[in-house]
């Protein structure tokens, strides 16, 4: 019981602006719920029956009353409203430059990897000043990513991806809750964020560990990899890409049965029916696990599904190897 | 007080109608399967067909409700149970498919999978 | 045992001789006072059972460390607590026990349009209790009220199919009433009771069956597609299939929030009856008490995403489920306005109803702001799914719906029972409730704020101090429900005649005797005048007429 | 707010005509009219939530129709649209019936309301009929049969036949357009097209279930009709039973376009 803190830190660039939202509400609040019941105490002291005082001329109905306490509440909350949105399309804006993790959630643990190939569990450390952006799925129910000093939460689900930025400022160790309700354990579904200086966090990430994959077999974070061209994520990713067998159709040359995949993230695709979609991460594991569902133009529906036989760490570095074709084909 | 609702003696709709309305509803009903038939070797765009084939299905409930089922005669707020649901389905399938249809906006989720 | 005797043939009064008439005359009266009466009694039990499993919550939660409970028997404690007080306590609460028995009395009716429906309803309540007991005897259940697939459909091994049959059943109870309040409130008026000479309690019950009616059967289907993914193997959420968990919470939601308002707006009509009864004048602005009743039924519909904002759902659907929120709390405040006006120049006594009246609109007034709050979705974003929903929704469920039920079961005691309770002990009990209750709940806001996430039942020791403080104010908050069960069942043998019409208010409800006949109205009354149509020297007479001594 | 007078229950007779109710006024209605309003207006707000309880389940049909078209259009081909559309036609019929009926009884011709209603729940068994037939079609296909009867007498066993019932055996045929079955996908393989089956059968099986109901319902019409207790001043039953029919079929009507046609 040694510390009692009444409010919680600022460790991210949203702390601050959402506190103050808050404050001010807050203070809204206060000339209702504050204001508001003092006139109603006011008013059953001045008018309790025991008091003499002129009850004469009572008005039952005004519509200047009535407008006034439809519009002045109204304009207040469209007021706060405009502004919380505004913030909120912030937050769900990350910036093109920022690091990715992948997370995976699953009962009840994080699995978290970053791009050089280096794994952690229940753990998640990040480097200060620079935007973070997480792509989190979940390998059974839906979880949520919860980290309290950065004022960021986002849920996890099974069969899709989901994301959530921040960029923390300062360096330290803060909670990592799991928020949605994910069965037995969902309270013991919690470990710490590390938010490191670059300097910091660049040695951390070279220095190797163990961990327990989310499948249950040990991986160790390959820092003999770093030197090697490009993030282990992505070398495993292309491993994977070439062993699973998707590089006899998708060649880089154009020639296979299947289109190139170099530069196809972040862009639109045509597909037969006419119209575009826009190969985020979720078209990319939809294009994976359920190829028939949207078929690029000019392709036969000929690509086999790969359900079943991808683990959710192994779609990740996909994902993380298909990116890196993008990325090369931008330069 | 609620008896001046039913005081008016209530329309009558009688054998004739129904005749001329059941006809209506054999033909609609040849329609949406015809549109359908059509439509197989047409290519038109998908959503058209929807359309088609709800109109019509809307048409046909259109025609029951007001005269098989008396609404046309019926009480003024009878009328107006008649149609709140179809409000209420509204606000949720207009709102629900909404959400469906932005979710494709990035940086936020792509297509279901 | 009794001192003196009520009046003669009256609803509670029995020609039964033998067990057998005894238990016929009241498990198979279709009079709607004895159906509120059945209810009352099944719905307070289910109170303290919920209550019970709170009080378990409470204790564990003392300590940072799960010492009381295991993990799982935590998780089974908040899934019934809230099953048993959403769907078996506050749904069913007012509009089945206060509205049955006071829409008839008010409109002038001699029953419901349909009274064996009403018995069945009840039946068809109790049947679904007893699905959701058996499945709390024989295990319980772990989802969550809110039932999120694909944990409940996949996942929990826990008696979810049962639980959600006792739900089903529910449903359709409630459906049955709403059905039933809105066939009679159009068709059973008595002459000259136009709408808008209507008590606004008979508005608020109207608005609520609208919700019932609307909302009800969505959430009977999609509970019944998690059961059959349950039974099946194979399901309409499963994510495997392609299938998408969020239109579960869609669908759940499109009821759940509707639903809120089916706890609060009967809640709203009791204290709108309180305010203008106690303050001894007409109450200020009827007519747009009426409509904000209306209002929030139909805009309450458009809302439900606010539970989802960190879900996954569109950003876009976000913004405008955020928008629509902002103006769903308008009517609300459009009450809360008209309510305090009506105090202005009234003759206000601190009876018991009337404590807990004023006690609401303190209490749902720093609900309702904090629903705002929620609605904002930048703020919701760091709060859900944390301690502050939780203050949240006790302060509208407990701090508002309770205390109107406690008001309105006070207010129309001598109705029911034609006994007076015990005025002092009402008067303390309703001071207890109210610290009790703010100490349980305040403190949630700001561990919610700090971060504490709920449905934890380990948390990090720098959240203990706040939770003892709840937890000691829950111990108070129990002490404040316990008193008046005590009191007000003593005043049934004790309790002094309370006169056909002991707190001089208006409403047809007051003409007739106290216990009503059983017929309500040997003859059918015919309406005049408005509702709350105090003499405009009520207040005045009513204050001249006070000396020291005289209730306060 | 109100006086009472002694006006009594006769109050809103004077105006009404007939004031010669019959033994089924129940106590608590003044007139047989306000009884009748409430039992129409109870039916209606009563079939609101009928529709609401649909309403789910076709909410879940829009959203995955709308993301998996293609699949949807794959799927709805092995579904048996000449039986789909027979048994719109026996509803349509029976719809028609049930409205004759209701003329009959304002009539008061007993013996044509039990004509009518006979041939209505005929037509109501030959609905059912038809539709057992094509579920048991697709269960017999999982059961490696082409035909129900060859499933029931046991005869001539296929070795692989696709499997459309949602579940561990699912199978859809890999030849998707022309339902070839010779080549089918994994076994319980999950896909969208389980989704497609599985909405399928809980719209049409909940659908058969409101036909039960109203079966039932249609029953006890008839026995009440011949008991003598429908006159000519007393249909209501008749007319909210009807109600309940027309309902029955009109979430029929959009299943049918829904789920049988599609492309
Ligand atoms: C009786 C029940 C009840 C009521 C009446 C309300 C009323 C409101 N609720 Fe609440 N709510 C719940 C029960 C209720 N709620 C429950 C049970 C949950 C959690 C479910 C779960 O997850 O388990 C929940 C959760 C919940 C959330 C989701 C939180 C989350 O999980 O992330 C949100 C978000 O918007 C919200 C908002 C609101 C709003 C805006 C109102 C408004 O209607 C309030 C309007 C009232 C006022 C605004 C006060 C009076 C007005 C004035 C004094 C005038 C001045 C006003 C202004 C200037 C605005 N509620
Ligand atoms: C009407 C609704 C209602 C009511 C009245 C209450 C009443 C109370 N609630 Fe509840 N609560 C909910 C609805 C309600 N709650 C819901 C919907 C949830 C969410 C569940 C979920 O997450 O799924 C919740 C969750 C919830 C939590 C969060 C659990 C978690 O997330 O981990 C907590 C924690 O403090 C809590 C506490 C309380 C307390 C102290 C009371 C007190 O007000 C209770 C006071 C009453 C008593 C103490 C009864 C007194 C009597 C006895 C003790 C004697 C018993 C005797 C016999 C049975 C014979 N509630
Ligand atoms: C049998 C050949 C084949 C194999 C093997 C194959 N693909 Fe494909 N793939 C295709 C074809 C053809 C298409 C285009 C049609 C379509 O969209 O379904 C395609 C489409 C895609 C797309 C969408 C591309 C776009 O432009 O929209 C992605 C992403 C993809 N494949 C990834 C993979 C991955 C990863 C693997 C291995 C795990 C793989 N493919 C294996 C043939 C193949
Ligand atoms: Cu994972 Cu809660
Ligand atoms: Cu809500």
């Amino acid at each position: 019981m040694q510390d009692f803190p009444l409010f919680p830190e600022q460790a991210s660039t949203f702390a601050g602006p959402v506190d103050v939202l808050y404050w001010t509400l807050v203070g809204l609040s206060l000339i209702f719920g504050g204001i508001l019941p003092f006139i109603i105490l006011y008013l059953m002291v001045r008018y309790h029956r025991s008091q003499k005082v002129d009850r004469t001329n009572q008005l039952h109905s005004s519509l200047p009353l009535e407008l006034t306490w439809t519009v002045i509440p109204l304009v207040l909350v469209l007021t706060v409203f405009f502004w919380g949105a505004f913030l909120y399309i912030d937050m769900r804006t990350p910036p093109d430059d920022s690091l990715e993790i992948y997370v995976i959630g699953k009962q009840w643990m994080w699995h978290v990897q970053h791009p050089n190939g280096k794994r952690e569990n229940n753990e998640l450390h990040i480097p200060i000043g620079q935007p973070v952006k997480l792509i989190m799925t979940s390998q059974d129910v839906i979880h949520s990513f919860y980290i309290p000093d950065f004022r960021v939460k986002q849920d996890v689900l099974p069969g899709r991806y989901t994301i959530m930025w921040f960029e923390a400022t300062q360096p330290g160790e803060y909670h990592l809750f799991c928020a949605e309700y994910c069965g037995t354990e969902h309270s013991l579904m919690v470990g710490r964020v590390v938010a490191l200086r670059l300097a910091d966090y660049e040695r951390w990430l070279a220095t190797p560990g163990e961990i327990i994959l989310p499948d249950g077999s040990v991986g160790g974070a390959v820092p003999a990899l770093v030197e090697a061209i490009g993030d282990p994520m992505e070398l495993a990713g292309g491993q994977l890409f070439a062993s699973l067998g998707c590089a006899g159709c998708h060649r880089s040359d154009g020639l296979g049965i299947g289109p190139n995949l170099a530069g196809l993230y972040a862009s639109e695709v045509r597909l037969t029916d006419g119209s575009l979609v826009f190969a985020d991460e979720n078209y990319l594991r939809e294009s994976i696990l359920n190829p028939g569902a949207k078929i690029a133009a000019g392709y036969a529906n000929v690509m086999p599904s790969y359900e079943g036989q991808v683990s959710e760490d192994q779609m990740n570095q996909l994902l993380a190897y298909i990116k890196s074709l993008a990325d090369a084909n931008v330069e | 007080m609620a008896h001046h609702e039913h005081e008016h003696e209530r329309g009558h709709i009688g054998p004739a109608t129904y005749y001329k309305v059941f006809a209506a509803l054999m033909v609609l009903m040849f329609l949406t399967v015809g549109a359908w038939w059509v439509e197989g070797m047409l290519n038109i765009p998908r959503a058209l067909g929807v359309f088609i084939a709800v109109a019509i299905a809307s048409t046909k409930t259109v025609l029951i409700v007001l005269f098989f089922m008396h609404i046309k005669v019926s009480s003024r707020v009878t009328q107006l149970y008649a149609v709140a649901a179809l409000v209420a389905l509204l606000f949720m399938f207009v709102i629900t498919m909404g959400d469906y249809f932005a979710r494709g906006w990035p940086p936020e989720l792509g297509p279901l999978p | 045992m009794a001192t003196t005797a009520l009046p003669g043939r009256n609803y509670l009064e029995e020609d039964a001789t033998t067990i057998g008439a005894w238990l016929k005359a009241w498990f198979l009266t279709v009079d709607h006072k004895r159906i509120a009466i059945l209810y009352l009694l099944s719905i307070n039990f289910f109170f303290l059972l919920g209550g019970l499993a709170a009080s378990v919550i409470r204790v564990e939660l003392i300590t940072p460390q799960g010492d009381l409970l295991s993990a799982d028997l935590y998780n089974r404690a908040f899934t019934l607590h809230g099953i048993i007080m959403v769907f078996f306590f506050l749904i069913p609460g007012i509009p089945a026990v206060l509205g049955n028995f006071l829409v008839p009395l008010m409109i002038g009716a001699r029953d419901m349009a349909f009274p064996r429906l009403n018995l069945f309803s009840w039946y068809l309540y109790m049947a679904g209790g007893i699905f959701a007991l058996t499945a709390a005897i024989f295990g319980g259940v772990d989802t969550g009220w809110t039932f999120y697939t694909p944990f409940s459909s996949t996942y929990a091994n826990s008696n979810v199919i049962l639980t959600i049959t006792g739900a089903f059943i529910m449903g359709f109870s409630s459906i049955t009433t709403g059905v039933n309040f809105i066939v009679t409130i159009h068709t059973m008026r008595a002459p000259g009771m136009t709408w808008f000479r209507l008590p606004l309690f008979i508005w608020a019950s109207y608005a609520t069956s609208l919700i019932i009616v609307l909302a009800t059967p969505v959430i009977g289907i999609t509970l019944l597609l998690v059961a059959i993914e349950r039974l099946w193997g194979v399901g309409i959420f499963d994510p495997a299939l392609g299938g998408d968990p969020l239109l579960f919470q869609h669908l759940f939601w499109f009821y759940s929030h509707p639903a809120v308002y089916i706890m609060i707006l009967p809640g709203f009509g009791v204290i709108s009856e309180l305010i203008a009864a106690f303050s001894r004048k007409r109450i200020f602005g009827y007519e747009f008490i009426a409509f904000s009743s209306m209002a929030i039924a139909l805009l309450g519909f458009l809302v439900w995403g606010h539970h989802m904002f960190v879900s996954g759902q569109s950003v876009y659907a976000g913004l405008v489920f955020s928008f629509l929120t902002m103006l769903v709390a308008i009517p609300s405040a459009i009450k809360v306005f008209n309510w305090t006006a009506t105090l202005y120049k009234g003759s206000i006594s601190y009876r018991t109803p009337m404590l807990y009246a004023l006690g609401f609109i303190g209490l749902f007034v720093i609900g309702g702001l904090t629903g705002i709050f929620l609605g904002i979705v930048a703020i919701n974003i760091h709060v859900t799914d944390t301690y502050f929903v939780v203050a949240h929704f006790h302060y509208v469920m407990v701090g508002g719906a309770i205390m109107a039920y406690l008001g309105g079961i006070h207010y129309w005691w001598p109705k029911m029972t034609g006994r007076m309770y015990n005025e002092v002990w009402g008067g303390i009990s309703a001071l207890i409730i109210f610290v009790g209750f703010n100490m349980t709940f305040f403190p949630q806001f700001i561990v919610g704020y700090l971060g504490m996430p709920r449905r934890y039942h380990v948390y990090p020791q720098e959240f203990q101090v706040l939770h003892v403080l709840s937890s000691a104010g829950a111990t108070i908050l129990a002490i404040g429900f316990i008193i008046p069960i005590i009191y007000l069942t003593i005043s049934l043998w004790k309790g002094a005649i309370a006169g056909d019409n002991p707190w001089d208010a208006t409403g047809l409800e007051w003409e007739v005797s106290s216990p009503p006949p059983t017929h309500n109205f040997t003859t059918t009354p015919v309406v005049t005048r408005e509702a709350y149509d105090y003499p405009p020297d009520a207040a005045e007479v009513d204050a001249a007429n006070w000396r020291p001594g005289s209730p306060l | 707010m109100a006086t009472t007078t002694s006006t009594s229950s006769s109050h809103a007779h004077a105006d009404h005509g007939h004031a010669d109710h019959g033994p089924e006024l129940q106590h608590h209605f003044s007139t047989a009219a306000q009884q009748k309003e409430a039992a129409t207006l109870g039916m209606w707000v009563f079939l609101v939530t009928e529709v609401m309880l649909f309403g789910g389940i076709f909410m879940a049909y829009a959203v995955y129709r709308w993301a998996f078209p293609d699949i949807w259009a794959e799927a709805a081909y092995h579904l048996n649209t000449p039986l789909g559309t027979i048994n719109t036609v026996v509803l349509l019929v029976s719809s028609l019936t049930v409205a004759l009926a209701v003329s009959a009884a304002e009539a008061g011709k007993r013996t044509r309301i039990i004509q009518l209603i006979v041939v209505t729940m005929l037509l109501g068994l030959a609905f059912l009929g038809l539709k057992a037939y094509e579920y048991s079609e697709k269960f017999a296909h999982c059961a490696g049969y082409s035909t129900p009867i060859e499933w029931v007498t046991n005869t001539n066993q296929h070795a692989v036949y696709e499997c459309l019932v949602p579940g561990q055996a699912f199978l859809f045929p890999a030849d998707k357009t022309t339902g070839a079955s010779n080549a089918p996908t994994v076994a319980g393989q999950p896909t969208p097209y389980q989704l497609f089956f599985l909405l399928y059968f809980i719209a049409t099986g909940l659908h058969a279930v409101h036909m039960l109901i109203g079966l039932a319902i249609m029953s006890y019409l008839v026995f009440i009709t011949w008991r003598g207790t429908i006159s000519s001043t007393y249909f209501t039953p008749v007319e909210i039973g009807g109600l309940y029919w027309h309902l029955i079929d009109i979430v029929w009507v959009f299943l049918f376009p829904l789920f049988y046609l599609v492309h």
